[in-house]
Formats: C-alpha cells, structure tokens, sequence
C-alpha cells in the first residue's frame, strides 16, 4: 500500500472527528432539550384539563409554591454534581423556618437572616467536614444530619409552631407580596437561579464541583483542594435550605418545625429529573429549575383537575416515570 | 484453513467510519499481531471477532464456516477470548470467581473452584491465591487472572489487546512465555502492541491497520522497525527520540535526601538541576511511582528532606506542591490525568486559573488565548477546544495533561510513564516536548518501564529496586543488563545479606 | 342560587379518621349538588398552602379546611375569603385571628375531662401508673388531649379522694397508628413492669397497644384509655369490655355540620349571631352507652 | 534480558504480593469486625443505661421490632450490591400490609400470602425492568414506585384500617407467638437472613449479582445476562418488602396503609451501617444484619432510658454519624 493511501485515511480521521462532534451535541442538545420537551408535553397537556391553568394566577401560584423546592434544588443541584446527596434539605428547612420565627423577635431582621443562613451553613459545613475529609458516605451522614436538624427543630420549638409576633410583619409582608407582578418568593428563586448560573458556568469554583464529580483524583492531582470543595457544596446547600426554610416562615407567618418533611426526596427528583446524574458530573442549572416547574406542574394540575388524593400518588409515580423515560429517551433507544 | 478469518469487515458509530473493509486472518499455532496508531481500529476489530459488535457488512468465519456471532457468550462458546485493553474483571470477587465467572454453577464449591483455579494459575507459572480478591493484586497478576480465564474457555482463539501497556519488562517477558507456550499448544494468538520489539520477539505475522483500513501484512524477518513505523504512521520517523537541545545544566533545583515513606519505599535521595532530563528506572513495584507522587504531595512523607530551590519543601498535598512550582503527570492517565468528559478547554487551564480569571470568574476570551497558544504550541490534534477530552486519542490526550503542567509553568515536572499507551508518532511528539521543557531551564524526573525510552532520553538515569535506590546510570553505561543488574542485583545482594 | 363548588383541604389523608372526614365531607355537598374537589396535604404545611391556593384558582366556593397548622394556614385562608371562597375550618385548630365563618370541632378539653373523670373513678383510688402513646412529636391536638385527660383526671381524683398519684411512666411515640402504638408499647412495657393505665391520644395506637399487652399476657393488669376518636374497631371492644374508655371525636359529624355551615354562607342563610367556635357535644364511650355512638356501617 | 532475571524479578513481585494481600485481609477483617466492634460498644452502652437492656423479654423486643426491617435490608443489600437503590420498600410494604388483610378474607392462608408476595415481585418487577432494561436511574425509579404503591395501598383500603376479621386469627397467631423461645417474626428474619448467606456466598446468582456491582462489563462480557440479573434484585426486593408489610399485619392484626413510612431510609442506613457501599459489589448478610441490630438497639435504649422525642433524633443522628466513623475508620486514618 502507498503512502498516498494512508494520507488518505489521514484526512478521514479528521472528517470522522467532525462528524463525531456533531453526533456528540446532538445528543448533548436532546438531553438540554428532552427535560424542556417533557416540560412543553406537560403544560400542554395540563391546560387541556382546565382552563385556570394557564391563568396569570395559576402561573403564580405554582411558581410560589415551587419557591422553596426550587431553592432546595440549587444547593441538591451542587452535591449531585460532585457525585453526594444531602438528604438533610428538608430537615434544615425546619431549622431555618424556626429559627428565623425565634430570632426575629431579638434581632433586626437581617441580623437575625443571616444568623439563620449560617446556622443551616453549619448543619451543612457539619455533613461536608464529614463527607469531604472523612470521606464517610454522604448518604448515611446526611441522613444522619436530617434526623439530627429535625430533632434540634423540635427542641428550639418545643414541638409547638413559633410565632414571631409584630416582629414578623416585614418578613411576612415581602413573602406574601409581589414585585413587578411576581411573587417575591419566585424572584427570590429566579435570583438564586441566575446567580447559580453564572457559578456553574463561569466560575472557577463551578468548574471546579463539576469535574470532581467527573474525575476526583484528577483535580486532586491538578493541586486542587478537592476537599474544600466538597465541603463547600454542601455548606452552599445548607444555606439554601435554611432560605427556603425562611421562606416558609414569611409566607405562612409561623416558624414550624414540620416544615419540610420528605421535601429531600421532590428536590432529588427534581433535580433528577432535570437531567442531573446521581453519579455526578452531569447536570445544569437550567435544566434543573425545568425539572423542578416539572413537578410543580404535575402537583398543580391534578389538584386543578380535581384528582382524589389517594389517586394523585399514583399519578404522580407514573407521570416522574414518564418523565425520566423521555429524559432518558435516547439512550436506550440507541442500544 | 484459518482458524478465524475476517473478511471484509465494515463498522460504523452512526455515521463515522471505525473500519472500511478490513480483512485479517489467524491460523492455529500462530501468533498474528495487529498494529496501528491510537484509533486506527484494531481494538474494534477484535470487538467483531469477540461479538461484543455486529459488524455493517463482512463476514466472520471460525475453521472456514462463516458464522453470525450473537454476542460475548456465543463468541467464547466458539473459542475465542478477548483479553481487553481496559481490564474486564470484578475488582470485589475472588481470583477464582474471576476465572469462571461465566461458567460458575448453580451451587457454588468453593474447595472445587479454587483448586481449579489454582491449577490453571500454576499452568501459567504463577502462583497468585485464588482467594484473594482481585483488587488487592498487581496489574500484572490482574493480567495472568484474563488469560486464566481466558484458558478456563479452553478458548483457541485469544487475543491481547495491549496486555504489556501496564507491565514492567520482566513481567512483559513473562507473558511473552506465556505466549509462547499457548501458541505451542495450537492456541492462536491476536497481539496488539504499541511496543514493537516486543512485536518483532513474538510474531509469526503483522497486520498493520491505518485509520481503519488494511495496510499491509508483513512477517518480521522481512520488515524492520522503520517499515513499520512508516507504515502505520504514513511517514517514516527517522528520529524516534529526536536530538537534545543543547542546554547547559544548571543549579540544584529539587534535592531528595533520605527520602523514606510509610509504603515501605526508602533510602531515595537524588538531585535534579536545571535543565536536566534525569530518568527513574526499574521495575514495576519498586516504588518509582511513589516516590514522584511523595514529592508531588499526593501520598504521606514518613521521613526525610526535600529542598526545592534551596528552601526546605514538604508539601501535605498536591495543592501546595503545585504553588511551589512542582507538576505531576500521573502514571494513569485516563484515571488520575485528566477529566474525560470535561472539555480540552478546561482541562489545560485547571491548575493555573489566575491568569484567565477575574475575582474567580473565568474570561472567555483570555481563556481562549491561553487554550489556542497551548494547542498550537503542543500541537494537539482535535476537533474543537470545547469537545470532550474523550473525543481524543490516547497521544492527544497525553498531550492536554502535558498542556495544563505547560500552562501552570512549574519548574520541577515528574513525569510517570509519560508514553503509556500513546502510539509512535505521538511518543515522537511527547519526547521533543520533553525536551523543550529542559531548554526552558526545568528540571524532569522521568519514569519509564520502556528502557529503550529512558536511555533515548535521560541524562542520566536512577534505578530503584525493591522501594530502593540503588544506583544511577551514566550515558556510557546505558544498557539493559545495566539497568536490570543494579535494580535486581542489588536486591539479591540484600536478601543475602540478610540470610547470612 | 349560586353553583356550588366545594374545595376540601385535608392536611392529611393518612389515617382512617381523616379518610372519613373527608368522605363524609365529600358525600354531604354532592347530595347538596355540589361539585367537589379535594386534596390531600400529606402532612407537609406548605403543600396545604399550595393546595388552597389551587383550588381557589380553579373556582371554588366553599371550602372546608383541616388545618396543618393553626398560624402556618391564616394567609392562605385570608386570600381565599378575601376572592370570596366562604370557609370553614374544621377539626384542627385555626387561628380565630383568621378570616374563616366558623371553626367546627369536638373539643378535648371537654373530652379528656369526661375520659379523666371515668379513669379516676375506675382506678378506685389506686394510684394510675399511666404509659402514655403520643402520636407525633410537636402535634398540638395530641398536646390538648393527653392533657385534656390528665387535667380530668385529677381534677377527679381530687374531688373523689382529696388526693391524686399519678405516675406519667413513659411516654412512647406511636405515630398515630396501630403498629406505632404496637411497638412503642413493647419498649414502655419492657421498661416499666408496674403499668396499669395506657393512655393514647387516639384509639389507633390503643389498638395496638392492646396487641402488645395481649403478646405480653398483661391485658387483665391494664386499663386502656383513649383521649379520642371513637374508632368503630375500638367501640366493638368497649362493648365486651375490653376496652376502657374513649373519647368521642366523631369526624363524620364534624364534616357534616361544616358542608352545612358553608352552604348556609353561600346561600346567605348563615344565622347573625354564628360564633367563631363551634364544639360538637362531648362524651365519654363507656360500655354504658356505647350503643347510641356504634354504627356498624361507618367508615371510621 | 535473561529468564533467570525475569524470574527473579517475578520472584519479587510475589514476595510483596504476599505482603501487600496480608495487609489488605487485615483491612477486610477490620471492616467486618468495625461493624461488630460498634454493635459491642452499642451494648455494653445500653446495658449500663438500662438494667432491663439485656433481659431475655427486651431483646426479644428488639428482635421482633427490627424483623420487618431486617427483612426489608436483605431486600436492600442485593439491590445495593448492583449499585442501585429502592426507596419503594416501605410503600411496598404498606401494599402488602393492606393486601394481606383484604385476601385473608376471601382465600385461604397459603393462597393469601402467595398473592400477596406477587403482588410485591411485581411491583418490584415494574421498577427492575426500568432500571435494568431501560437503564433509568434507580433512585427516581424507585422513588416513583414509592409514591406509587403508596397511593395503590391507600386506594385499596379507602384509606382505613382493614380487618381480617376471624379470618385473619391464624396469622395474627403466627405474628405473636414464639417458637423455640423466639418471636416467629425474629425467626422468619433469621431463616431469611440464612438463606439470603447462602444465595449470595455459594450460589451462582449471589456472586454474579456482586460481580455486577463491581464491574458490570465484565459480567456481561463474560456473556452473562445482566438486565435479568438487575432485574431479579428488585423483584426479591419488592417481595421481601411484601413479607415485612404481612408481618405488621400478623403483629398488630390490622392492615394499615400507614406501614412503613419513611421506613426506606431506615432499611439504608441499616445496609450502609453494616458496611455495604452504595457504590455497588461491597456488603455482606452477616454485617447487614448486624447494621439491623445496631439501628434496633439504638432506638430500643433510648425508649428504655427515657430519652425525650425530640432528643432521640438528635442523639439518633450523633450515633449513626459515629456508627459509620467507626465502620469506615480505618480509611481515613490511613490517609
Ligand atoms: N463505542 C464506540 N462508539 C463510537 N466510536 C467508537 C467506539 N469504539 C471505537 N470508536 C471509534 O472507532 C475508532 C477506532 O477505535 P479503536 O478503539 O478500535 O482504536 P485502536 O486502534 O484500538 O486504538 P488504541 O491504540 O488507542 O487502542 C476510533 O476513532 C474510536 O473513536
Ligand atoms: N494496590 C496496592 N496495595 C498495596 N500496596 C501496593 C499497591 N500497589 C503497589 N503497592 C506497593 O507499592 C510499592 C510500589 O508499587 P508500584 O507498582 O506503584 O511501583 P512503581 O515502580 O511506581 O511501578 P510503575 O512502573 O507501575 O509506576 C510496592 O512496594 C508495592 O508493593
Ligand atoms: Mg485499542
Ligand atoms: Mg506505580
């Protein structure tokens, strides 16, 4: 064989990287747009089954209702990216919603916020030493954590809800109010959103939680403090969850300690749903806050169409299985 | 009549071409190797011959039958194992789960199953405990655990795909044997390799593959080196190690005293200066590899003193090693090197952000400065900065853990088997970087299990036996029996010693 | 007349008593012809808020809420009065501060003083030495009935024998169900040999109580003793004997006079002097009169 | 080179081999005596709180508290294994708690719990054929199961309680009485607890199941049918979970949709605190039983003792957070 021949298959070599690039961004472009597609299918199908659904209010109300999920699922968003879980969210939700009850009444109000936010900062540094130096399982030590933060919930409160009094009334008004015609919870979540955006995409700490989870001992090895990281991400998720735990308590008026229960498991679906991998190193911010309007919708729309409680459930088992199997779609299909 | 025969095989993945009509065929009794660049298809191929892919058009025949092969089990009920180049083992099971993990049956003998692992161990000439669990032993015992499973199948067929990649050449000699006494016994052989003398030792016949297609087929005794470096890589490499730069060797940059870690390696003290290659030989399992990731600060230091630039230097972990200026390329490159499905982009700017960052948020355009002078200046062949380092060859990939140490400037780089699994034109490349680095007034530290290399290379070279130094070699005493005599040698001397 | 649309806002559909609250609820308005639609708030405060909120966007008139929490619910009730929803809060309390018609519900003050006063008079001066099964950790309802019962039943211990001992052995967490109170009456009985009174905030957990004392071959040495409901599988035991007493907490009842007091407001018939609180009759079930409260058709 | 350097060099590589594995079954050791060492401390703990502790009557308790979630773990452990999760155990067990109570009534014993049992398999089939098949990912699968069966057991039972009636008196008998001085239920988690030993230590099926946690490729390389196998882990799973839901019903003689709630996260930690990893291929029958023990006896000593609600989940979490640094210890001091 000549030496013309192999230069030929030289250039295919480039020509097949081309197309190998093309193949890969589609793929890269349907897992972007399969959660958007389920989302549009969803919507579709929802305002068929009541006319309310698409009403400005209805629009409102689910963004309101998703507030707090959707700020839970910033922080869940980070620890899946570096292959973790906290299952704590809901559990230092409580926490926060308590706190921020009690220590608005002996604070100035952003005093006592940022005390909350560092308290669910601490319950989180607390799972991320653990996690990120001990290297003990993230599932067990935040399990852990949730029963903890719960426990210390219910001490702070004595079990009974905590009202902030006179002292509340700013926290009350800007939750149940609207800017620009939006609740201000949903903006609150649209600004954290978009803060997580540009962390994710165009900061070095962002880049840095997104390739841990892909290849830990390579950044190591890069002279990263690998470490710090992990543990950071789960301080970032404690914080947001005590945010949504304060949110709680400025739309409800009261501080209570059963806020949240089970709340880790819709923000993992949601999250989950968006198309983040529980194996870590992929996910976006984006798709995420889909995932969660995802679950919103489901919820909002069987309660609008009048679906019976017990019955919902099941629903809602088999629409999430929908879901994922459209996210997923093509990967099975290709095989 | 061939054993196996590959006629006419075609594959694509949607859309690109893997192998356009390759054609390649084995006799029983003999050793067949298959050579080419990194992505010139021949894992690929044997994927088809061992059904683990359908092929688009061509046929397979085993003893001159065409067959349609269904799948793994189909292709090993046929009598064909495949050894793969990413090892195919159960880190968690025995060594004896391992070998039959196919054929284990319903209820398990365990007294049963080690004695015929055991048995199948010896006949290899090793002596590894079927109990053990397959993550505690060595690469090279992971290796002999394949191709006792593979002997398990009574397969006729087997094929290895890159085995020495991760072996020191006493255990690649081994194999060799190993080899050699399969094939005695009418088993054919399919041996892929990017080292080619070891192809020259082993083969009856050489298959070279291009970009998925058939280049020649040749017998050793009729071609040499160079003819098949030209064939495989398009142009004849007449330098394989290239010529140094002059440079002058200057101060004591990195100095190693007594160096002493809790694995068991010690003694190791050395100099690295300015401007100078200095390689680390020995074989596997002498401690080279931890020795480097010790001064990197990737593993604990139990004792000892390092001095970088004259300052005393222990770093705790990698982090502080890397703001003294210290790089590693790690020895497993796909696992500790660099982030696959990260883009190339990111990964060549992730020890060193400052300069393309501001308050901790990356500058798209300075980043973009930073990634095409790397690229160019390295030479990377890809697509595009964004893809996936994935999408690369092995060489290119090499080149991107290579670009980041580049790009973050440290003065001392360790390099830990730097041409594991890169093909030759590659390795051509990766050595006149090499030498760049020196010229540019750093000091190197190269660990090779490839002498060859070494000698190629290095100034001088240090030789560890047994989590020892022993010794160093000078350019006029460059020479295997050398190199092999100081890193043994002196061990056995030690044994002695400690008998009498 | 206007249509009528209830929304029914459980915040919880995850025990048999509110299952029948909301059934009932359910059955009174379509018999009114009403349409109705529920949700179940599965414990979680802030999902009752969003279901209110739901609801209220999809049109309804009436709505009949079980409140997750007494303050946590007040700004979801007052949007959903203040767009012209009539409602009324049953069972659980809500905040009277609240913008709602009327609170319906039995009252456990009342309750546990008629359950203390039996318990005291059973005992017989004997000192109660009382294994208490809560149902969750923070619950006010459960709070009012387990002290409902104590309140009484010194109260009548004292009025009876001028002294009280009552010994509080341990208090067990049963969740509100049966197998709850199962378990967590096996740790207290383990703990504690000398019981003779147990005393549950509900006739679930006493149910399962009674699994344990039975497996334990205890059952003659105890008394049982439920602040509420009146489950009907705990009627059927008071009648043989087996069981002490409870208090009545009839959930039908309940959602029965709050579909009424809602149709009421939305035809404009709501009587001028309706109070904020509206309790349903006490009593203490006893083998005396348990025959006027089973209904062996009831779904509780 | 020569052979007799080859040689001498192999030579070597098996002097430190032979080392290298005793230092590494040292550590398998203390990985399995961790998990030991920490029940131990457990005890001699709880006997110093509690003079009842150690009484026959409280460890019987103990046993037969903790047997539906023992057999709920061994469930667990195999999915594990395969690097997957089922968080769809407790609602599982619900259905069965339910069903069991509803078919008592209308077929005999024996046909009963067949039914019932299937019923579990097939739920548990539904998720295994997601995961295995399509490849979703477990978590959410399983989550949709959970939210799923819940749903399905409350609409079987309208939401009450069921009661057997005379028809369940055989198998409430079989709940609370002892054989051989056992509770039956404690009896029935150690039959199962020995036969799951068997299956996964000398049985084709138990190794090729640990094999697939530890390296998928190979097993299927090895032209053994991976999906079944992934499969079948969820399928015992849900039927084991079928069983622990039959048992409450045989306890407290009533079948309740409220079994088992949350009760997957206990099964979890249970597997996790008896040393398997969530990563796949590493766990044993022996420490997740013990991790069962462990979980049962720090809820039994803290009734015992008298330790108030809110306080236990404090303490609950503390002890599990040691129970893991414990179980993991010697991974981090060696670092
Ligand atoms: N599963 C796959 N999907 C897509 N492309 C593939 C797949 N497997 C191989 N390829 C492509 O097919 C080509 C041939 O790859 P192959 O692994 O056979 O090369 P090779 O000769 O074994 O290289 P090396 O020496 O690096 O092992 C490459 O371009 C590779 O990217
Ligand atoms: N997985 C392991 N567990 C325990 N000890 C190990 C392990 N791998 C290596 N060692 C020990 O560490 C020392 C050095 O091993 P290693 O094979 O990495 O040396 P090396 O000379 O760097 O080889 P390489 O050529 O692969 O870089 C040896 O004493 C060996 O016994
Ligand atoms: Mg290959
Ligand atoms: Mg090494």
């Amino acid at each position: 064989m000549t030496d013309d021949a192999a230069n030929v298959g030289g250039h295919r070599a480039t020509d097949s990287r081309a197309i190998t690039e093309g193949r890969l961004s589609a793929r890269r472009i349907f897992a972007q747009f399969g959660t958007f597609a389920i989302f549009i299918v969803l919507v579709l199908l929802a305002s068929t089954q009541s006319d309310v659904f698409l009403s400005e209010r209805n629009i409102m109300n689910v963004l309101r209702q998703m507030s707090g999920i959707g700020i839970m699922a910033i922080g869940m968003l980070f620890v899946v990216l570096t292959r973790g879980i906290d299952l704590s969210v809901g559990s230092i939700a409580a926490l926060g919603a308590v706190s921020s009850a009690l220590l608005i009444q002996q604070y100035p109000l952003p005093v006592a916020i940022g005390m909350v936010v560092a308290l669910g900062a601490i319950c989180g540094a607390i799972s991320g030493f653990l996690v990120a130096f001990l290297r003990l399982p993230a599932f067990v030590i935040t399990l852990a954590m949730m029963t903890a933060a719960r426990g210390f919930a219910l001490i702070l409160s004595n079990g009974q809800p905590v009202m902030p009094g006179a002292d509340g009334a700013p926290l009350s008004a800007f939750g149940t109010s609207f800017t620009f015609g939006f609740p201000n919870p949903a903006l609150l979540m649209f600004a954290l959103f978009a803060v997580a955006f540009l962390v994710l995409n165009y900061s070095r700490f962002g880049r840095i939680v997104k390739a841990i989870g892909s290849n830990e001992e390579a950044v190591r090895l890069s002279g990263i403090a690998v470490s710090w990281h992990v543990m950071a991400v789960y301080v970032i998720s404690g914080a947001l969850a005590s945010i949504a735990g304060i949110l709680v308590t400025a739309r409800s008026g009261v501080g209570s300690a059963q806020v949240g229960v089970a709340a880790e498991l819709d923000v993992i679906a949601a999250v989950v749903i968006g198309g983040a991998s529980l194996m870590g190193g992929r996910g976006g911010v984006i798709n995420t806050f889909i995932g969660v309007m995802i679950l919103g919708v489901i919820g909002n729309i069987m309660n609008l169409a009048g679906v019976p409680g017990y019955h919902q459930q099941v629903y809602l088992g088999v629409i999430i299985v929908a879901a994922v199997v459209m996210q997923h779609g093509t990967s099975f299909l290709r095989r | 009549m061939a054993l196996v025969e590959l006629d006419n095989i075609t594959k694509s993945f949607s859309g690109i071409r893997a192998l356009s009509g390759v054609n390649f065929a084995l006799q029983a009794g003999e050793v067949h190797a298959l050579v080419g660049e990194n992505g010139a298809g021949k894992s690929t191929l044997m994927r088809v011959l061992g059904g683990e892919m359908r092929p688009d058009h061509g046929t397979v025949s085993i003893n001159g039958e065409p067959v349609r092969l269904t799948g793994p089990i189909d292709a090993i009920r046929r009598g064909i194992s495949i050894i793969h180049q990413e090892m195919a083992l159960a880190p968690d099971l025995s060594v004896a789960e391992n070998i039959f993990l196919g054929e284990l049956p319903a209820r398990i003998g365990w007294g049963e199953l080690r004695r015929k692992a055991r048995a199948l161990i010896n006949r290899l000439g090793f002596d590894i405990p079927p109990g053990a669990l397959v993550s505690e032993l060595s690469v090279a015992h992971q290796q002999v655990v394949e191709i006792a499973k593979a002997l398990s199948r009574e397969a006729r067929v087997i094929v290895f795909d890159e085995p020495t990649a991760v072996l020191s050449m006493g255990d690649a000699q081994r194999l060799l044997d190993i080899i050699r006494n399969l094939r005695a016994e009418g088993v054919g052989i399919v041996y892929i390799s990017h080292r080619l003398d070891e192809i020259f030792a082993i083969s009856d016949r050489i298959s070279v593959l291009k970009d998925g297609r058939n280049v020649d087929v040749v017998t050793p005794d009729k071609a040499t080196v160079d003819d098949l470096i030209r064939m495989m890589v398009g142009r004849p490499l007449s330098q394989m190690f290239g010529e140094k730069p002059p440079t002058t060797i200057g101060d004591v940059l990195l100095k190693v005293t007594d160096l002493d870690l809790p694995n068991g390696v010690g003694g190791v003290s050395f100099e690295l200066r300015k401007g100078e290659v200095v390689g680390l030989g020995g074989l596997v399992g002498s401690g080279r590899s931890e020795v480097a990731r010790a001064i990197f600060g990737a593993d604990p230091i139990r004792l000892g003193a390092i001095e970088l630039h004259g300052k005393p230097f222990r770093p705790r972990n990698p982090k502080q090693a890397v703001a003294r200026g210290v790089n590693l390329v790690p020895e497993d490159r796909k696992g500790q090197g660099i982030v696959l499905d990260m883009e190339i982009a990111k990964n060549m700017t992730m020890a060193k952000t400052g300069p393309v960052t501001t308050l901790g948020f990356f500058r798209a355009a300075r980043e973009r400065k930073v990634v095409d002078g790397l690229i160019q200046s390295l030479r990377v062949k890809l697509g595009h900065p964004s893809d996936p380092v994935s999408s690369l060859s092995g060489g290119n990939q090499q080149k991107i853990v290579l670009a980041k140490w580049f790009h973050s400037g440290g003065d001392v780089v360790l390099l830990d088997e730097p041409t594991r699994g890169v093909d030759v034109g590659a390795k051509t490349e990766i050595y006149s970087l090499i030498h760049r680095l020196a010229a540019e007034g750093k000091a190197l530290l190269i660990i090779s299990s490839e002498h060859a290399e070494l000698f190629g290379l290095c100034d001088r070279v240090l030789v560890m036996g047994e989590g020892r130094l022993r010794g160093e070699l000078r350019p006029d005493d460059y020479s295997e029996e050398n190199l092999l005599t100081l890193s043994i040698g002196a061990a056995a001397q030690d044994r002695q010693e400690a008998l009498a | 007349q206007e249509e009528c649309r209830v929304g029914i806002a459980m915040y919880t559909l995850g025990a048999p008593y509110f299952a029948a609250q909301e059934a009932t609820a359910r059955k009174t308005a379509e018999e009114a012809g009403c349409t109705v639609r529920s949700a179940d708030g599965q414990n979680d405060m802030v999902k009752q808020i969003g279901d209110i909120e739901d609801m209220v966007a999809a049109g309804i008139n009436i709505l009949i809420v079980n409140p997750r929490d007494a303050q946590g619910l007040i700004p979801a009730v007052n949007s959903a009065s203040a767009q012209g929803v009539h409602v009324v809060a049953i069972d659980s309390t809500l905040d009277p501060s609240a913008d709602f018609i009327t609170q319906i519900q039995s009252s456990n003050q009342a309750n546990g003083e008629l359950v203390g006063a039996w318990l005291a008079d059973h005992l017989e001066g004997q000192p109660a030495n009382i294994a208490l099964l809560s149902g969750s950790q923070g619950n006010l309802v459960g709070r009012d009935r387990r002290l409902g019962v104590l309140r009484g039943l010194l109260d009548a211990m004292i009025t009876d024998y001028g002294s009280a001992e009552v010994n509080i052995l341990g208090q067990g967490w049963g969740g509100w169900a049966t197998d709850g109170g199962l378990t967590a009456m096996e740790d207290l009985l383990t703990a504690h040999p000398n019981i003779n009174v147990v005393l549950g905030e509900n006739d679930s957990m006493v149910l399962g109580a009674r699994a344990a004392l039975q497996a334990a071959g205890r059952l003659d040495e105890v008394v049982l003793v439920a602040a509420a409901d009146g489950q009907k599988e705990a009627l059927e035991l008071i009648k043989t004997g087996d069981y002490g007493v409870t208090g009545l907490n009839n959930p039908n009842e309940i959602a029965r006079k709050a579909v009424e007091v809602g149709l009421q407001a939305l035809n404009g018939e709501l009587p001028e002097d309706m109070p904020k609180l509206t309790f349903t009759e006490p009593a203490a079930i006893t083998q005396e009169n348990v025959d006027e409260f089973y209904d062996p058709e009831s779904l509780f």
